[in-house]
């Protein structure tokens, strides 16, 4: 079994496509058909585009707030290529890739950070549970699902994801050792992207790897490269079958770099060298996405290019789109709290709306 | 139609609902095999299965986070905090998550779940064991709080929760766990959320109370019996039931909020800002609380100085009578 | 003697406190080698050492935890919570540990330890980094609350804070981090915890806010020329100021609070019940609260409806003072 | 090192004094100077006589409620032994034994369980913390103990108590990995009684042994004969040189076994065997190590007459003060809230006793 054979305790971690992009472990590579690799590779491609432009847009006042995922589009992309549509996707907050491939649209993703509630609501059908910023708190959510899941016996797992600083948290041990203790569905990804904000992986923890935690939950624990997406998307299938057969849950640490800001208010040149981030950056993930699926045949620089035309045309039409949605209405931001308003909201509406009535008729004087 | 007890009407609940509802679950500390520290859970393991009624590793961050998960995945939790005093670990979930997780979507994601915790002092225990801590869950958006006072209330709140699409947090005065039993019938019925029960009209002073205290301020009438009181069982402290009160305001002028959790920021002083706003004019005496003292609530050896007696209440009662303005 | 903002104030006063008492440590999530996301441990790493100024685990249970056992062992930690909403994690070991060591020891253990941490919204932030929570602080025995509005406020209130036997919550209102600056004087001194300040005095009615909202309260009299407001900034909101309260609403009879933490159970309704029971017959209109909706703080496309402007509050003092019983 | 010769994910366990008090690992047998020993086993007896003792005086209704040791002794008193004065000892709340071993007196002791305040007021220089209700929270604040010991460069270590069924909970992950992170003297040892009130230890996590818990934090972890006080002792005096290095925590699984019931108040007959109880009553702490104490020519059948006798006779002259000791004070329960009383509790008291006095005037009219 792969997470017998790669014992984070023995500092084995899974690698199977290199960062030059060549195999490393042929026994290991997974056989995954063309269309879910184009895929993955043009869903990185746009999340790494919207990335881009979402941090530009903030420089320039028109974003709120925005967490970029770059460099960690592997860790993401590659477990959503292993799941099913039924499976659920229970998110941190830096997985803007993963959401994107499972279904949310880039208009939602951009909706959220823009400062608008209505981007948490993903369609009908899509398995994916708002950005939660609550730093662990995510974990027991995604237990929860697995444990309905298994009771009413469907065929369904729940991905969770949590970054490396998260690990730290009550919730975390939680949330694991509840999942262990009833076998359920559930598939852990930590996305170790070494930093919590300004704090470095090794002031998080003494354990020398995140993986290491399962051994604390009597699961299996597995480190991979996270700039890779084909061992991410091996792990993930491995994790998924052994969730099926009733065997419980995965812990698979993800060992990624954060290659821009915690988030926009953040400046990371406060705590770490450009040095550092250099070193990562020749890591790539989508660099070396891009040679595997050009040595396959299944791509080329010209598929490329466009690519990049048409990605780089639809975030900022999307954008657009997203400015044009103006102000939330008041009347919204009462509405969702109960199913019906209680008779103390309606009031304390009635009684904003007389205000600004008032307001209105004063200034119109 | 049978005598029963709080604790009685409480199992019967849980055991009809999910006789009802498959999607009922039940489940926290020592709830499963046990049946609970109180045996509120008596029996349900055994007639539903372990799947349904389980024993939980002591998390309750776990026990309400998972809750959450179950509820956006198709089931119905019913949870148990062991003690009122022990949700606390959880209460990061029940306010970041439990109360928002509706609005954060924006209606995609409702969570009908129930939390229920035993609350409340006068039961000689040890520490953490006896708090009232109605206000930490009020105060929060998006929750719903209700303690009965009574068998009769509690089965069909109980019930009515579980129904409700939102959220609940059901409290359970444990001093009156077993203190007196009543007529319940033996069918599911509700009692709805959000109404308050009148225990007693009458025209002298409104006396608000819920809980273990409404059967002490009934005690306490008896010690005053040329006042002719109106008693108010709050039965859902939140959202309050405003018309209940302010009717009883209007007619009486004079206000008495009788509550064991601490006074300061508590929660009788939003019922009596509630009558500040809504019928200020019609008071004849300033409204007055009598709670719990501000401070931890002491061991059993200290809590008889803490717990309010019938002869306090009386005492209020008639200082509030004797005012003049 | 120089112009600083809230920001510096309390980037000022931790260094101090850390200059002149050797037992005082500053940590929290991002505290340390960055000096906190809003900057306001800033070069304190640099200067008092690693050991002493420091970056922790994302663990705030164990940031609180660990401050009461630093406490107890002969330090005063003056710890971080990175946003009041976080704190929630942390609210067991605030309730049950912080607020209690010295009664549960019958006084061997005080725990002189402060918890700072932003709060209030209009910071066009994410979910969970605006609330305003002081309810849940101020309702619990054996916790002070404080927060400052000015820089002055801010710096000798920390101070104090630290200074303080008993534990304290220093709640920052960080939208007006860097509003503004005020002459603030260089050396250490200390703003006493538990007086109210009197920002203008006034005859025709009392308006009572803290934070951020003070500022909100001097710019919405400018609207209502013609009202001589009494405006009191609480400052410490528990232990509650009594008197400057009660003395002058015996004053004026008219009273508006105005706080941005939701309404129902929250802070206002205090204020307005100690009123009821003190200046009863004093009152010559119905006291009035002017806060949050009871809703979660909106994201920021939907927050400006939240946010309580100057007009608003003109609006309502004008209500008040067009009161007739 | 010790440590590194048991590995619980091998299924190692120290064990020194086996069941019939016979040293089956002559190597590890530690030096105790025999006052200590003598020290540790009239704490022992002394402890199961309280027990008893208190079990039979709640079944009276004279004592409110009360959780029993029995059967744990050992785990708490070879650690005990193993410790200097200054070393501060943060309880769960079923350490009676480590208590009195540790300096707090039995009336001390006995009043917290009668329901009064006063009792958990250990004399000045006792390092002993309250007994801790909340499940886990503890573990923090010996870290916090700790931290504060080193950074005063202090030879001092917080050792911390917790059950089985405490370390499912988040506060117990937060605590261990803060103290592993900053290295700091803490030693944390897991009483593995096999229960969390009805819950066995199985359903509390699926992890093979506790001890290996400690894998996550990137610390020692072991499995010792809980029952076995040399064994206890070893491993805690080794943790403290440790500690004492500056090398950080170390974890502590005792496993061992809660005889009687969970407090007063449970009634085990509703989720155990009396069989398991019979057999776990074979491997008593108090039998062994008398029979070791007797091999050494440390203690003899009379001395243990004696020593009963004269401990019974403590524990009924306590129990008749404690019960002498009567009510708590209306002033006492206003007084330790603040260091000073705030205007509000001043006024609430002076209310009450007014309410008081027109009472007594109304009675006596
Ligand atoms: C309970 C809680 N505490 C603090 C924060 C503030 N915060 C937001 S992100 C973050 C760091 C998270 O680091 P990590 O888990 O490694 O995720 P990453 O940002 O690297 O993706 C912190 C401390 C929070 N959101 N929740
Ligand atoms: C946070 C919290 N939740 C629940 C409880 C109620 N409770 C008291 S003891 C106990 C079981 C503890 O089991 P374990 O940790 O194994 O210790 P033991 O009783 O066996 O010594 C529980 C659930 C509590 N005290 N604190
Ligand atoms: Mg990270
Ligand atoms: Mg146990």
């Amino acid at each position: 079994m792969l997470f017998e054979n790669f014992d984070p305790l023995k500092g084995e971690m899974l690698q199977i496509l290199d960062s030059e992009g060549k195999i490393v472990n042929d026994k290991l590579e997974p056989k995954i058909a063309k269309d879910t690799l184009i895929k993955m590779y043009k869903t990185m491609v746009l999340g790494r585009i919207a990335d881009e432009k979402a941090l530009q847009f903030q420089r320039q006042g028109r974003m709120l707030t925005y967490a970029p995922n770059i460099g960690q589009e592997a860790a993401q992309v590659g477990p959503m290529a292993a799941l099913e549509e039924q499976d659920w996707l229970v998110l941190a907050f830096r997985e803007f890739n993963a959401m994107l491939y499972k279904g949310v649209t880039l208009e939602q993703a951009f909706l959220y950070w823009y400062g608008n509630e209505r981007g948490s609501r993903y369609d009908d059908g899509v398995r994916v549970l708002p950005i939660n910023v609550p730093i662990g708190s995510q974990i027991n959510h995604a237990a929860g699902i697995a444990y309905a899941s298994k009771l009413q016996e469907k065929d369904e797992v729940a991905i969770v994801f949590i970054g490396d600083g998260g690990t730290s948290h009550g919730e975390f041990h939680e949330g694991m050792n509840f999942a262990a203790t009833f076998d359920l569905p559930m598939i852990t990804i930590i996305q170790n992207n070494q930093y919590a904000i300004s704090t470095p992986r090794h002031k998080a923890t003494k354990s020398k790897t995140l993986a290491q935690k399962a051994v604390a939950y009597g699961i299996p624990g597995i480190q991979v490269d996270g700039n890779d997406p084909l061992a991410m998307y091996l792990a993930v299938k491995t994790a998924r079958e052994r969730a099926k057969n009733g065997d419980g849950p995965t812990l698979i640490e993800a060992v990624t770099y954060r290659i821009g800001p915690h988030t926009t208010s953040d400046n990371p040149k406060l705590y770490r060298e450009d040095k550092e981030v250099e070193e990562w950056m020749k890591k790539d993930p989508i660099t070396r996405f891009k040679t595997y699926l050009i040595n396959k045949k299944y791509w080329s620089e010209e598929n490329d290019v466009e690519l990049h035309e048409q990605h780089k045309q639809f975030v900022l039409d999307t954008f657009k789109h997203v400015e044009e949605s103006g102000e939330v209405d008041l009347e919204e931001i009462f509405a969702y709290t109960y199913e019906k308003m209680t008779p103390n909201l309606e009031e304390q509406l009635a009684n904003y709306k007389e205000y600004l009535k008032s307001e209105e008729k004063s200034n119109g004087q | 139609m049978a005598n029963k007890t709080i604790l009685q009407s409480i199992n019967e609940a849980l055991d009809q609902a999910m006789e009802n509802d498959k999607s009922v679950v039940v489940y926290g500390e020592d709830v499963g095999f046990e049946g609970g520290v109180f045996r509120t859970t008596a029996g349900l393991q055994k007639k539903y299965g372990e799947k349904r009624v389980f024993d939980t590793p002591i998390a309750e961050a776990a026990i309400v986070g998972s809750a959450v998960g179950m509820a956006i995945n198709g089931l119905k939790p019913v949870v148990e905090m062991q003690f009122s005093g022990f949700s606390l670990p959880a209460y990061n979930q029940i306010v970041t998550h439990v109360a928002r997780f509706r609005n954060r979507s924006r209606g995609k994601y409702n969570l009908p779940l129930v939390i229920r915790m035993p609350y409340g002092g006068g039961v000689k225990a040890l520490e953490h064991h006896s708090e009232s801590l109605e206000t930490l869950y009020a105060h929060i958006p998006g929750l719903k709080l209700v303690i009965p006072s009574t068998p009769y209330d509690a089965k069909g709140l109980l019930i009515a929760a579980i129904n409700d699409p939102d959220p609940v947090i059901f409290m359970e005065p444990k001093r009156i766990y077993r203190a007196f039993k009543q007529e319940v019938p033996d069918e599911m019925y509700e009692v709805p959320i959000g109404k308050a029960r009148m225990v007693k009209k009458g025209k002298d002073i409104t006396i608000i109370a819920w809980g273990a205290l409404v059967r002490e301020v009934e005690k306490a009438m008896k010690l005053v019996p040329n006042v002719d009181a109106e008693i108010i069982d709050l039965r859902t402290i939140s959202p309050v039931d405003y018309e209940t009160i302010i009717n009883s305001v209007k007619k009486t002028g004079r206000v008495l909020i009788v509550h064991e959790a601490v006074k300061s920021f508590g929660p009788g002083a939003e019922i009596i800002s509630i009558i500040n706003e809504k019928a200020f004019v019609y008071l004849e005496a300033a409204p007055r609380r009598l709670t719990g003292f501000d401070i931890t609530v002491p061991l059993p050896k200290g809590e008889p100085h803490f717990i309010i007696s019938p002869e306090q209440i009386a005492y209020e009662v008639k200082n509030i009578m004797a005012f003049k303005a």
